[in-house]
């Protein structure tokens, strides 16, 4: 930098110019409860569960490495007088939850049984044990709890 | 009318005008909280306070109710009197300042009740206003300084020390600066000098360019912004000398900083560009903006240098203890002082001299930056240039 | 061995009495850990003359979360998670450098695509936490606008991490072996979009900054580490590189293809707080054209295998090995000791916030409190890496 | 801007990846539908690459030179995965680490940590990592066996840089490093009971009851390992 330069301040006025630039410009954020914006489709959010669809392998439990996913199940005669496994508990403790989405990712039945990929992030809670602990119910219902965007299916953000 | 002429020009017109001025100054220095906030917004590509009222302009209303009913925390070892005092200290010159701050000519109304009035949009013109200026604005300083003191945080303490340096020490080139605009107007009351302005054809920051930018340079370091907002330093001293501030005693100094920067850029239209007259007083072509009061023209030319302000806010970096000590005395008080020199050798020329000397300083600099522009404008920053490879020992891949 | 327990807890605490307050010559100022610009919980004792430090003491662990000891009883798999949240601002490069020391000791190649793939969020990951950098230095020397101009850019990559892996800033993107997630499809073409643009991007910063007198004043010569220290304390990364000495893991040690990517390391020669301002904006540009150079890359072949051959159960042989990486931060390297399980028997990160902050006394030794802060953004840590 | 930052020589690339004249398919769309199923891991087929296994290094020159010129101080030397490690002597660590840094260039320790083998003797592995940038980058990596209790000579003075390290070694490993200037612990705080990465130590933490009854665990806080009020929490 020039005596001149520092003389004339030029160093001065090109940030000026570069901030004075910016004023005029269209602000860049959004202003968030009126203009969510929607999360991505792989976007890791709120858990859902299709009871249905589950095997009750509880691999999802075993690969959560914090160990938040609680599953009791017993077996059941059905008509066929086959065996078959029925849920007594499926819990997720949401509020230890870290969105890695590796229970997701163990489910062996496609499509998947348990999901995160639902697009909805405002957890958002004044009492976290009742709201964040999801049970079965919870988790196959939790619009009542949770303000939805959009509950995804399984599958549709691959 | 029962009211005598003496009780209404010495006693009731004045009050009035004080009262108006308390409330004006605090809601002005409110309301450039919001502006700052804004603007700033702007300058960031962001948005700002917007939602308390139209375009959150009720923002500061809220942040006051805030700070109004929030706990006053004073530490367990603060001097309590002191402590108590400080803000106080601070605040009562930042308001007897606008006393003399003339915001327009004289005016004649009719109030109904009183009959014709004539007054003037400023509560009083002291033929040493300029000297009440410099004077009262520096007692303020002793808040500051004790405020951090009394705490008993040695952040704040710290805080306090940087203010006492940094203020004294920019009183001086301000000072400087004040005096060349006094030796081109021969008076050191502000309307005077504002006349003056008429009576010599021309703004005074014609020949005051450089008076002008000393002037306002340490008025950006009298009240503490940034890059000189050093008693402060966020992200250094925390909140500088008033981190053990809080609820409405924190808000006095928080308002009294803005109603300081109202001052400095109202001082400094007044002394530079001319206070409430147009663009070019005397030039008759230009008389249809007469029709703009000379209020709206005082405000307008105190707006620009407020957003000036909230500009240098928005782009700077913050000086550091020394290199701000190194400025004020090795850099701007020999230039103020030689700037004083040749504004007193032109003076003694009078009207004439000052005239030369404007255009040899305006012909000067903005020709200097043609050239030097025109030079660089081949060649950009050295963009991530800095450093050459030359002096790295290579260790092979 | 508890009682060679030192007192760090009872030094530093304000003096009580204010009346002796202005009689001492030295003050001890606690500096953290709540404090603006100590980025997180880093807690220094200062020993103050004036405004000048005489000594400045770092005071970590406030925010160790035993993460060493987790790792020890998780999974191969279940670790990646972790490793995120070590150095939280550059999540991806932390999974690589666990997945790369897991599948050196398995032995596994890894699919083209895949580390093609690796590489180019290793570097948005490089841009995004050195915005933040520049976003939380300049802060720390007052300059508030580009933490917004930065943070607008970040927001950018922010949103490309989680159109691919669903989370913007903990990732959990790699998988050893490789990765588990394909590109969405026009991902690439959005990235190279904001590439292209992130050139005129820094530009901008460059405008503000770099030959700003003030910012330049406040950084040149402040917290000089020349190289014999570097090395002496431990120190990589933009520090070491700004200190002249051209070393960087990517070339060094090379590891994915990086050997067939086209870029330089830009080195300084000063090793002050400027230089390193420099070198981190012109690896900024570097990052920039690797990010073009894969852009191409993977348009160019935009199918491929994306994940090795991998066992079903990890379970390396017994042995040990260890694996780094370039993080934004420097070397950040992983030692696994396995014991033939399917869970670490120890993994050991080499946090290099943490090694590079050990040279803070030495850098600020002198300088004064308003350095300090210039200082500790220079070395750019994260208290989640330093703590652990 | 242009893509070259001005600062180096940008000359010609000299390894450029295969680049495509122009990319001739904008959007490959129909692939990553595919690739998911290529994505799960493939269960079958065990890695075909050969398995790492350790092989004796006492035969590389390195070791050799240090084994002639530190007598004693090599016990014994590895390579797995291109590493080399040295097993290492206690008594001679330093020396050798000396003759290392001075002799042969390894002027920067990487990285110093331990593992604990709970039922070996010696308990401890402190490990020590060095880099020399003269020779190539080569690295290699040193091991020191340390029973439980017994100090481990600091190498402080031959890198500095493994102050910290070795006062997180001695924090989370219990390892005391002799001649070490300023051993205090640096994660955990002052005084801690428990060394939280030996292998005996709870996942789940120890009750250090200092926060929550500051009465009765006034300064230094926490029961030690053999109170009956130290339990573990969940």
């Amino acid at each position: 930098m020039s005596f001149w330069d520092r003389v004339l301040l030029l160093d001065i006025f090109g940030g000026l110019k570069m901030t004075g630039r910016h004023l005029f410009r269209k602000a860049d954020t959004v202003e968030y409860p009126e203009q969510a914006r929607e999360p991505s489709d792989r976007f890791r959010g709120m858990f859902r569960l299709d009871e249905e669809r589950c095997i009750k392998c509880t691999l999802c439990a075993i690969e959560c490495p914090i160990n938040i996913i609680f599953i009791d199940w017993h077996n059941e005669k059905n008509e066929q007088n086959k065996n078959e496994k029925v849920l007594d508990r499926f819990d997720v403790d949401l509020k230890r939850c870290m969105f890695c989405g590796l229970c997701e990712e163990a489910c062996p039945t496609n499509p998947k049984s348990i999901w995160l990929r639902t697009k909805t992030y405002e957890l958002g809670t004044y009492e976290r044990n009742e709201a964040l602990y999801l049970d079965i119910r919870k988790l196959t219902k939790w619009d009542e709890n949770v303000k939805p965007f959009t509950i995804v299916e399984q599958g549709e953000g691959r | 009318m029962d009211i005598s002429e003496g009780v209404l020009n010495y006693f009731l017109i004045p009050a009035v005008k004080a009262v108006v001025v308390v409330i004006l100054v605090a809601t002005a220095a409110g309301v450039l909280t919001y502006i700052e906030r804004r603007t700033l917004a702007f300058l960031q590509v962001r948005k700002g306070p917007n939602r308390v009222g139209p375009e959150g302009i009720f923002q500061f209303v809220a942040d006051v109710v805030k700070l109004l009913t929030k706990e006053d925390v004073v530490p367990a070892k603060a001097q309590h009197f002191v402590h108590f005092l400080a803000p106080v200290l601070v605040m009562v010159p930042g308001l007897a300042v606008f006393a003399v701050l003339p915001w327009g000519p004289t005016f004649t109304a009719r109030i109904p009740g009183l009959g014709k009035i004539t007054t003037a949009w400023y509560a009083a013109d002291l033929n040493v206003s300029l000297l009440l200026v410099l004077a009262i604005t520096s007692i303020g300083i002793y808040g500051i300084i004790l405020g951090g003191w009394a705490s008993n945080s040695k952040y704040a303490l710290l805080g306090g020390l940087r203010s006492a340096a940094q203020l004294i020490s920019y009183e001086v080139p301000m000072g400087f600066a004040v005096v060349s605009a006094i030796l081109m107007a021969r008076s050191l009351s502000l309307v005077e000098i504002v006349e003056a302005q008429r009576t010599h054809h021309m703004w005074f920051i014609l020949p005051g360019l450089v008076s002008f930018f000393l002037y306002f340079v340490s008025g950006v370091a009298e009240t503490n912004r940034i890059p000189f907002d050093l008693p402060e330093a966020e992200s250094e001293l925390v909140a500088g000398f008033h981190t053990e501030y809080s609820g409405f005693r924190w808000a006095i100094f928080f308002l009294t900083e803005y109603a300081n920067m109202i001052t400095i850029s109202a001082v400094a239209t007044a002394l530079f560009f001319g206070g409430w007259l147009r663009p070019f007083p005397n030039v008759g072509a230009l008389s249809f903006l007469d029709v703009i009061p000379g209020v709206i023209w005082y405000v307008l030319k105190v707006s620009v240098f407020l957003f000036v302000y909230i500009w240098f806010r928005g782009t700077f970096p913050r000086y550091r203890f020394d290199q701000l000590m190194a400025l004020g005395w090795k850099t701007l008080i020999p230039i103020s002082l030689a700037n004083l020199v040749l504004v007193a050798l032109a003076a003694l020329d009078g009207f004439r001299g000052l005239r030369i000397l404007g255009a040899i300083l305006w012909v000067f600099a903005i020709g200097a930056f043609l050239i030097v522009t025109r030079l660089r404008a081949s060649k950009k920053w050295p963009q991530g240039a800095g450093p050459a490879p030359a002096g790295a020992r290579a260790a092979e891949a | 061995m508890s009682e060679i327990v030192g007192t760090v807890g009872t030094v530093g605490a304000v003096e009580d009495s204010g009346d002796t307050m202005l009689g001492l010559r030295e003050m001890e100022l606690n500096f953290g850990p709540q404090h603006p610009s100590t980025h997180g919980v880093l807690r220094i004792v200062l020993k103050v003359d004036g405004e000048r430090i005489v000594s400045a003491r770092p005071d970590i662990g406030y925010l160790h979360r035993g993460t060493e000891k987790l790792f020890e009883t998780e999974t191969y798999p279940m670790v990646i998670p972790h490793t995120d949240r070590l150095d939280y601002v550059a999540a991806a490069t932390n999974n690589h450098a666990y997945v790369l020391v897991v599948e050196k000791l398995l032995g596994l190649e890894i699919p083209k695509r895949a580390q093609y793939i690796r590489v180019v969020l290793d570097e948005m990951q490089r841009v995004s936490s050195h915005l933040l950098w520049l976003a939380t230095a300049a802060i720390d020397l007052g300059a508030i606008t580009p933490f917004f101009y930065t943070f607008r850019e970040r927001e950018v990559i922010l949103d490309l991490f989680e159109d691919y892996c669903g989370a913007r800033l903990t990732l959990n993107c790699m998988r050893v072996g490789g990765l588990q997630e394909e590109l969405t499809p026009g991902w690439i073409e959005k990235l190279r979009a904001f590439t292209e643009d992130l050139g005129s991007k820094i530009d901008e910063y460059e405008d503000l900054l770099t030959e700003n007198r003030i910012w330049k004043e406040r950084t040149i010569g402040v917290g000089i580490l020349n190289t014999e220290r570097c090395i002496a304390w431990g120190v990589t990364g933009p520090p070491l590189r700004a200190a002249g000495f051209k070393w960087d893991v990517r070339r060094a040690i090379p590891y994915e293809c990086y050997p067939e990517l086209d870029f330089e390391i830009p080195v300084g020669k000063n090793a002050d707080t400027y230089d390193r301002y420099l070198v981190r904006i012109a690896e900024l540009r570097q990052s920039r054209r690797i990010l073009l150079q894969c852009c191409d890359w993977l348009t160019a072949n935009p199918t491929g295998e994306i994940r090795g051959k991998v066992p079903r159960v990890i379970k390396p042989p017994v042995g040990d090995a260890y694996a780094s990486v370039e993080s934004p931060k420097g070397e950040l390297g992983f030692y696994l000791v396995s014991s033939g399980g399917n869970k670490p028997y120890r993994l050991r990160v080499r946090p290099p916030s943490f090694i590079n902050l050990q040279a803070l006394p030495e850098m600020a030794r002198g300088h004064m409190v308003s350095d300090l802060v210039a200082i500790i953004g220079t070395i750019d840590i994260v208290l989640g890496e330093v703590d652990r | 801007m242009a893509d070259e930052p001005k600062d180096v020589a940008a000359g010609p690339p000299a390894g450029e990846p295969a680049k495509p004249a122009e990319p001739a398919k904008p959007v490959a769309p129909a692939a990553p539908a595919a690739t998911p199923a290529a994505a799960v891991p493939k269960p079958a087929a065990p890695p075909k690459a050969p398995v790492p296994a350790p092989v004796d290094a006492m035969g590389e020159p390195l070791v050799a030179a240090l084994a002639a010129a530190v007598p004693g101080a090599v016990l014994g030397a590895r390579k797995m995965v291109g590493q080399t490690t040295v097993t290492l002597a206690p008594d001679k660590l330093v020396e050798a680490c000396r003759h290392l840094k001075d002799e042969d260039t390894f002027t920067f320790l990487v990285d110093l940590t331990a593992v604990d083998w709970k039922e070996r003797d010696p308990r401890f592995d402190v490990v020590y990592w060095l880099h020399s940038f003269a020779r190539g980058n080569e690295r290699v990596r040193l091991k020191v066996g340390v029973p439980d209790g017994a100090p481990c000579p600091t190498v402080s003075g031959v890198w500095e840089t493994a102050n910290w390290m070795e006062r997180e070694v001695f924090d989370l490993f219990g390892i005391a490093f002799e001649g070490h200037p300023d051993l205090r612990r640096i994660l955990t705080w002052d005084g801690f009971q428990g060394h939280p990465l030996r292998k005996d130590f709870p996942v789940e933490g120890i009750d250090t009851g200092a926060a929550i009854y500051p009465d009765r665990y006034p300064e230094g806080g926490g029961p030690g390992p053999g109170d009956k009020n130290r339990k573990t929490v969940s």
